[in-house]
């Protein structure tokens, strides 16, 4: 098989993962999504490793690690979600606004828009 | 059928035969099987009284920290594996021995951790 | 094949993890609050003399090597090696450590946050910072940043039923794990390019060597290994806070607790930076003509808006967040231009904003004990109630203007503009130098309320070990006053 | 042509054992439970000791009317059952019941199977999920905890014997077994089996199924059929569960004077009459009992064989 | 020696005020360090060997950073040691107007004051590129909070406007040295004033010389750098006024000199001309916009711009003639509108104003010591011949007429012209000042007033500058012969 099946469907899944963290409001499918981003990275460090016929098979120890870095990330990730749903009974990163920068009375124009905090807002949506 | 490829395709086989066989079950159950729902059939079941609420009812996730505890066990243990399978070859000896104890110890003091401050009990 | 460890190597995170796990076991059977606040600070200590005495005994030591059969005539290519940089990088991390830990310890002294979990996390995230400047590999590499990361976002959130603890740690949080997922996919990608994942190694293929007959041609990747470093680069600006992946600190600053935000300004920063220095100028100095343009365009846009959003603050963490985003544009900086100088000058820098900035944090958490809003206008007339804290922060805040007496901040402003100037990059000097001015005048602000002479509010009590944190931060950022050799020439 | 045809039929005799030996397991179980009782069990259907009991439930099973509840998630309410069966028919591919014989020798195979057999499991959360149902979902969540519980040790476990072969493949793991691995790995046989009764909800591990608390749990909705597969899984996850503790931890194949496959299938038997018999003589555990069973009894019991493992293994190179 | 003692005692005497205890032994502890500066740099210029003023004398030079090159280079020659004294002079002046009216916070003000010294006096003696530019920003921190502190009502806004001008400057200006540094691959003023710019190209000692006088420029100040000129002056103390008149404009100038014109001699070449039209025109605008003024000490610091425009004009030509006259002026500059800020805080003390239509008229009258005094110091400032004001415009001038080779001539006339309708404004805000302060009848609202005259110590700290604008203005070879010779190594006349 050549190895340009896999790396285009990693590419397709990590675009998918983004697309997922652009566009979704829930942290958990957020953290979902992140999940499709790592998961593209293994299968494309596994389908390298083979591709390549690494002897040392550094892609496959480094899938070993991503795959533990993933895991811990959402036992982390999910412990932060629920603690934050605890105190705010919600986990939509939009609503999430307590930090935000408050509004200068008179801002002067020219100055940037305090990105995080903005009306829209839109900035601190990557998040 | 040999290598890499030619496994998994065995197991696809495989696979393809299970999926096969509840298909061929379903679809036999649908040719023999009656139809004839009514709204007291397919309410949810409830022991007999009128369902209260939604099914999806929120409910205490006391089992979140088995979840996390899981994970961080589980996902350690991959590594035991690939370990695990080389350890005894020659050139590795005790000392990778010792590093794998390390290893273990630091999943051990986690368990130990655990015990003792009380989440393995029921809140 | 048998690995040969070299523990003498090891030993600075090595301990650091150790303590780590006595800490736990000392919260879990001892039950005595204080008790892992000293562990951990003893283990920090530890490891400093460790890396002291790695430092005095010398030779660079390297461990974990590709056994020689399996080099295919590459050189040996160790993950792990305690040179100068290493060490240097560690020193800065480990002095910083011990400022958040016994800023730690006033922090814990109300008691709404489990101590035991607070300090093996720092530990944890320190273990990481310690390992990570070592990281020769990909695999040391990721896994060590990650070390840094994740008890922080722990940290952020520990104080549980705090609204915007929570908040604060879910946005760090989000943002990190994005950085690192693309991080990682540009990581795959190189691998795919080169087939190899010791950083050295990877500079030797991508430069045109060929350790196996697998890899494809020379250059036949270069595109997708110029998509891996550009997404490796855009990761790292994640955790850098560079812009445009700046607009998380403000709000984590913010609602963190001061040592955490303290630990994010200066550790988890300097993690960043040891990562990309190692990365870029180890593994992918080939293909500095696509990240060098990129580095120089992102540290002059990070230092404009990190001071502009920094002008407009009102309150105190969050213009410590925003202008730290500037300072990390000074530490990019120098990187951009392929001079010889320019790792020695990011790493000088650093170190000295490690000393300045640890410094300013811990002011403002002793201020913050009393002033619980911490708002500029709080600190107006502080000289007149807590003498001897105000000229601490007066002097902090006019090092990180790079002003005199500050001298520390003055000197690593000019190490950094000397090799932006021998790099050849006017336009990016002349940015900095604009925005020097900026950063001055919120700093100096922030200094002249100190002095002011009104409203002079309640007096700041300093605790004994907040003391010592200032005093510690004071004295370094005083010896790099006077010796800026120290910081300048560390790296040789 | 002729080696498609070798795995042709190496495919249709795992199929076969497959639908075949969960029935025979089913029957013994019906029979064997009755016997310690006191009491005859099914004794009509078939005539001969009501040998075709359970042929007569399918069939009746197969004519009834499969009801999908109006409030739930019908799409996975309806694949649960085939995600909850399959998955045991797929890891009859891995394992071995003589010398080659085994649908196929994948060097990864103890991952393949610890892996899939993940899976199965996810086919009762997701019935508790998708049947709307309080019962139901509480009955997933205890499906969901308990796996997570007992993974870990079977894992454990498991790799102790992967340590001890040096590979991953099965029919390697029984090639390279020893009888004095009997005694050597007994801690991550008992770890193994129990949590392999755990992770297939079995007495005294079935409170996720407790008819008594939740109406069986996630299964409270099902009927017809899908309730029989959900069944059939259960006594082919038995069969799957001791077949794999006969390969790695009995030696499988190994025996004196028998051939290979007999020896097999008797020691996988017996363990299934063991399964059974766990089942008569334990009460049900409670939902917390359970959790701490597995994390201070068999994790640390399963760290400790690992340790001995390695020990052992490391002085006998030596 | 004594370079380093310059530079350390003050510094070390401020650091000595921050001890707590210190409380009590404030008063006469400013005027006793800054006294002992002053003799310090007496001393310094009594060893000096005046048969050689060009060499450098007094040198001390210790390696601090090597990483960046840096050393502790310092020393004095025939262009710095007026200077210095200056300095410490104007400074110790400074304490003795204190010591005769203390100010509020006088122990934070002392320190300030030192620090100030300690920096301004590093900046004279230092031969490090980098060793400048750390003690040219030392200046800036201690200036900046007498003005915040001290200052008058718009002090904040002022402060800040100058703190950021002169940091923008400074910036500028540390590129400039950098560069310089990058092409010559040294930091030694000395050696980089013996080699004459070689080793850096044309293009890149035009890049540096722009940097690095444009730098200075902001603190000479030159037009149209030097908005934060006058509010700073307006709204400083009395004695922040007198150093950042007489001492921190001259930093500047003293750079242009010590640096900018003998290391890049190709780049001054090329920008001398714009150089010296923005002079020119700084000496025109400065005297226009002192006739347009109300406010004194306003008026004081325009005339400041017009001052410098002639010392800037001086630099300008190139020539040794003009950069005499340039460090003359710069000297007698201090002088005198150190003594004018001195009399602008005298006046303000006592009217509680400096807005010269409340002040009325008949000053001299009412206060005659005060009223001459302020009269003298004017008529000095407008350059009557005679005293120190006029030698350096007149030298000036002369140096315009016959510009450096390579310069347009007929350009640098009519500079000349310029400069001297420049002089005709100035003497005509001055008279004009004159005539509505010191003249006339007093005003009815300050019958009633308690208006002492000058005080004892207010004669202490004035009469020296009087003297020594008399001094310099009577007999400039004093001073000329100091600063001549080093101007001819420098600008590479004489080898």
């Amino acid at each position: 098989m050549h190895v340009v099946y896999p790396a285009v469907v990693a590419a397709l899944l990590f675009s998918v993962g983004v697309y997922g963290v652009l566009a979704r409001r829930n942290a958990i499918l957020v953290l979902m999504s992140v999940e499709l981003m790592l998961n593209a990275v293994n299968l494309n460090l596994v389908a390298f490793d083979v591709w390549l016929r690494d002897r040392l098979h550094g892609g496959q120890v480094l899938t070993l690690f991503v795959i533990v870095i993933a895991a811990a990330e959402v036992g982390v990730g999910l412990a932060i979600v629920l603690a934050v749903f605890r105190n705010r009974r919600t986990v939509d990163v939009d609503r999430l606004r307590d930090l935000g920068e408050p509004e200068p009375v008179g801002a002067s124009p020219g100055e940037p828009e305090p990105v995080g905090g903005g009306p829209d807002g839109r900035a601190g949506d990557a998040a | 059928m040999d290598g890499y490829f030619g496994s998994y395709a065995v197991v696809g086989a495989l696979l393809l035969i299970g999926v096969g066989i509840f298909a061929g079950a379903m679809t036999a159950n649908r040719l023999l099987r009656p139809h004839r729902p009514t709204p007291e059939k397919l309410l949810t079941y409830e022991c007999g009284v009128d369902p209260v609420g939604e099914g999806w009812a929120q409910s205490h996730v006391r089992y979140y920290v088995f979840a996390y505890l899981y994970v961080v066990f589980a996902v350690d243990a991959v590594f035991l594996f690939p370990w695990a399978t080389v350890f005894a070859a020659p050139g590795f000896g005790v000392a990778t021995l010792v590093e794998m104890f390390v290893f273990l110890g630091f999943i051990a003091l986690g368990i130990v951790y655990a015990w003792r401050k009380n989440v393995l009990g029921w809140t | 094949m048998i690995q040969s460890i070299d523990y003498a190597a090891i030993a600075p995170p090595l301990i650091l993890a150790l303590a780590a796990g006595l800490v736990l076991l000392l919260d879990a059977f001892l039950g005595r609050p204080r008790a892992p606040g000293f562990a951990a600070l003893g283990g920090v200590l530890l490891s400093t003399a460790a890396v002291a005495w790695l430092a005095v005994e010398g030779a660079g030591r390297a461990t974990f090597c590709i056994p020689g059969e399996l080099r295919g005539g590459g050189p040996a290519s160790c993950s792990y090696v305690a040179d100068r940089f290493t060490l240097v990088i560690s020193a800065v991390m480990l002095g910083a450590a011990v400022v958040v830990v016994l800023l730690s310890m006033t922090e814990l002294a109300r008691g709404d946050v489990p101590a035991g979990e607070w300090y093996f996390l720092l530990l944890c995230a320190f273990a990481g910072a310690v390992a990570l400047p070592a990281s020769r590999d990909l695999v040391m590499l990721v896994v060590s940043l990650e070390l840094v990361s994740l008890p922080v976002f722990v940290l952020a959130a520990l104080r549980r039923y705090d609204g915007r603890a929570g908040e604060a740690a879910l946005k760090l949080f989000l943002v990190s794990v994005v950085s690192t997922a693309v991080m990682l996919f540009g990581a795959s990608l190189v691998y795919g390019v080169t087939g190899e994942i010791h950083l050295e190694r990877i500079a030797a293929v991508l430069a045109g060597a060929r350790f196996t007959d697998a890899v494809p041609a020379p250059g036949a990747g270069a595109p997708v290994a110029v998509a891996g470093v550009v997404l490796v680069l855009a990761g790292f600006a994640f955790k850098v806070a560079a812009v445009p992946f700046h607009f998380w600190a403000g709000d984590v600053y913010r609602g963190a607790p001061v040592p955490v935000a303290a630990l994010l300004s200066v550790i988890s920063k300097a993690a960043g930076f040891a990562g990309l220095i190692l990365l870029f100028t180890l593994a992918f100095p080939a293909l500095r003509g696509v990240w060098g343009p990129l580095v120089a365009v992102l540290a002059a846009a990070t230092m404009t808006v990190g001071n502009l959003l920094a002008l407009r603050q009102r309150h105190a963490v969050r213009l410590l967040a925003w202008s730290s985003v500037a300072q990390s544009g000074y530490i990019l900086a120098p990187l951009a231009s392929a001079d010889r100088g320019a790792v020695p000058a990011s790493v000088a820098y650093l170190a000295l904003y490690a000393a300045m900035n640890m410094g300013a944090f811990a002011v403002v958490a002793v201020v913050a004990r009393t002033r619980a809003g911490n708002e500029l206008d709080d600190y107006r007339g502080l000289w007149a109630v807590s003498p001897w804290s105000a000229a601490a922060l007066g002097f902090f805040l006019v090092c990180l203007a790079g002003l005199p007496p500050g001298l520390a901040g003055l000197f690593a402003k000019i190490v950094v503009f000397r090799e932006v100037v021998a790099g050849g990059l006017g336009w990016l000097a002349i940015v900095m130098a604009i925005n020097t001015v900026i950063g001055l005048y919120y700093y100096i602000a922030w200094a002249g309320r100190l002095f002011a002479a009104v409203r002079p509010g309640r007096a700041v009590p300093v605790t004994a070990p907040a003391g010592v944190a200032v005093a510690i931060a004071l004295v370094a950022t005083g010896v790099f006053s006077a010796l800026p050799q120290l910081a300048i020439s560390a790296l040789g | 042509m002729n080696a498609l045809l070798d795995t042709a039929l190496r495919l249709v005799v795992i199929t076969g054992a497959f639908l075949l030996l969960p029935l025979i397991v089913g029957q013994t179980e019906h029979k064997v439970m009755a016997h310690m009782q006191g009491r005859l069990g099914p004794m009509y259907a078939g005539r001969f000791h009501g040998w075709a009991q359970l042929l007569a439930d399918g069939v009746k099973f197969a004519q009834k009317e499969d009801v999908i509840p109006a409030a739930a998630d019908r799409r996975i309410f309806g694949i649960a059952p085939a995600v909850a069966l399959v998955p045991y028919l797929v890891i009859l591919v891995v394992v071995p019941v003589g010398p080659g014989l085994v649908g196929r020798d994948l060097d990864v195979g103890l991952f393949f199977v610890l892996a899939v057999l993940g899976v199965g499991v996810l086919g009762s959360i997701m019935a508790g999920w998708a049947s709307a149902n309080k019962y139901s979902l509480l009955g997933g969540m205890r499906v969901a905890a308990q796996l997570m519980a007992y993974e870990l040790p079977l894992v454990l476990a498991a790799s102790s014997v992967a340590m001890a072969a040096g590979t991953l493949s099965l029919p390697g793991i029984v090639e390279e077994w020893r009888w004095w691995w009997l005694p050597w790995q007994a801690i991550g046989a008992v770890v193994f089996f129990v949590a392999g009764l755990a992770e297939l909800q079995r007495p005294p591990f079935d409170m996720p199924v407790a008819d008594s608390e939740i109406i069986f749990g996630p299964y409270t909705e099902y009927a017809g059929l899908r309730f029989a597969l959900f069944i059939l899984a259960e006594y082919a996850g038995i069969v799957v569960l001791c077949a794999l503790t006969t390969v790695l931890f009995l030696g499988g194949w190994h025996g004196p004077l028998l051939p290979g496959v007999l020896w097999t299938l008797i020691k996988i038997f017996l363990l299934a009459f063991v399964v059974i018999w766990v089942r008569v003589s334990y009460p049900r555990l409670r939902e917390d009992q359970l959790q701490k069973l597995a994390w201070v009894g068999l994790v640390p019991l399963a760290l400790l064989q690992l340790a001995l493992t390695g020990v052992v293994k490391v002085l006998l190179a030596a | 020696m004594i370079p380093v003692l310059l530079v350390t005692v003050p510094l070390l005497a401020a650091a000595g005020l921050l001890v707590p205890a210190a409380r009590r032994v404030v008063r006469g502890y400013g005027l006793a360090v800054s006294g002992l500066v002053l003799g310090l740099s007496i001393a310094l210029a009594a060893t000096f060997d005046y048969a050689r003023p060009a060499a450098v004398q007094a040198e001390v030079d210790v390696a601090w950073t090597p990483g960046l090159d840096l050393r502790f280079h310092l020393g004095v020659d025939g262009i710095s040691l007026p200077l210095v004294v200056l300095t410490a002079l104007l400074t110790a002046l400074c304490f003795v107007y204190l010591a005769g009216r203390p100010s509020r916070r006088m122990r934070a003000l002392t320190v300030a004051l030192l620090v100030l010294e300690a920096g301004m006096l590093g900046t004279f003696v230092a031969l490090d590129l980098l060793l400048f530019f750390v003690f040219f920003e030392v200046v800036l921190v201690p200036m900046y909070f007498v003005i915040a502190v001290w200052g008058g009502p718009g002090r904040r806004a002022a402060a800040v406007k100058f703190i950021l001008y002169t940091l923008l400057g400074s910036a500028v200006l540390l590129l400039g040295l950098l560069l310089i540094w990058a092409q010559t691959g040294t930091l030694d003023m000395v050696d980089l004033a013996r080699t004459h710019g070689s080793g850096m190209s044309r293009g890149a000692q035009i890049l540096a010389f722009v940097a690095v006088a444009g730098g200075l420029a902001v603190k000479a100040p030159m037009w149209p750098l030097h908005t934060w000129l006058p509010d700073a002056h307006t709204e400083a103390p009395t004695v922040g006024s007198v150093l950042l008149a007489g001492v921190l404009l001259k930093m500047g100038t003293y750079g242009l000199a010590r640096v900018a014109v003998p290391v890049l001699p190709q780049g001054a070449e090329a920008v001398a001309p714009w150089l010296g039209a923005f002079a020119v025109i700084g000496i025109v605008y400065g005297s226009l916009a002192c006739l347009a003024q109300r406010d004194l000490k306003r008026m004081i610091a325009f005339s400041s711009v017009g001052h410098m425009g002639f010392v800037l004009l001086g630099f300008a030509t190139l020539t040794p003639v003009g950069m005499n006259a340039a460090l003359f002026g710069n000297v007698a500059h201090g002088l005198i509108t150190g003594l004018l800020f001195f009399l602008a805080g005298g006046v303000k003390d006592r009217y509680g104003t400096s807005d010269m239509t409340r002040l009325g008229g008949g000053m001299l009258g009412r206060l005659p010591y005060l009223g001459s005094l302020l009269t003298f110091a004017a008529v000095a400032s407008l350059g009557l011949p005679g005293l120190a004001g006029f030698w350096g415009e007149m030298l000036a001038l002369l140096g315009a007429f016959s510009p450096g080779a390579g310069l347009s001539r007929p350009l640098y006339l009519v500079f000349m012209a310029i400069g001297g309708l420049g002089t005709v404004l100035t003497a005509a805000y001055f008279l004009v000042m004159l005539s509505r302060v010191t003249h006339g009848r007093p005003d009815a609202r300050w019958r009633d007033a308690r208006l002492p005259d000058v005080t004892g110590y207010e004669l202490a700290a004035w009469s020296p500058l009087v003297a020594l604008t008399l001094v310099i203005g009577l007999w400039p070879k004093s001073l000329l012969l100091v600063t001549d010779p080093a101007v001819r190594v420098l600008l590479g006349v004489v080898p």
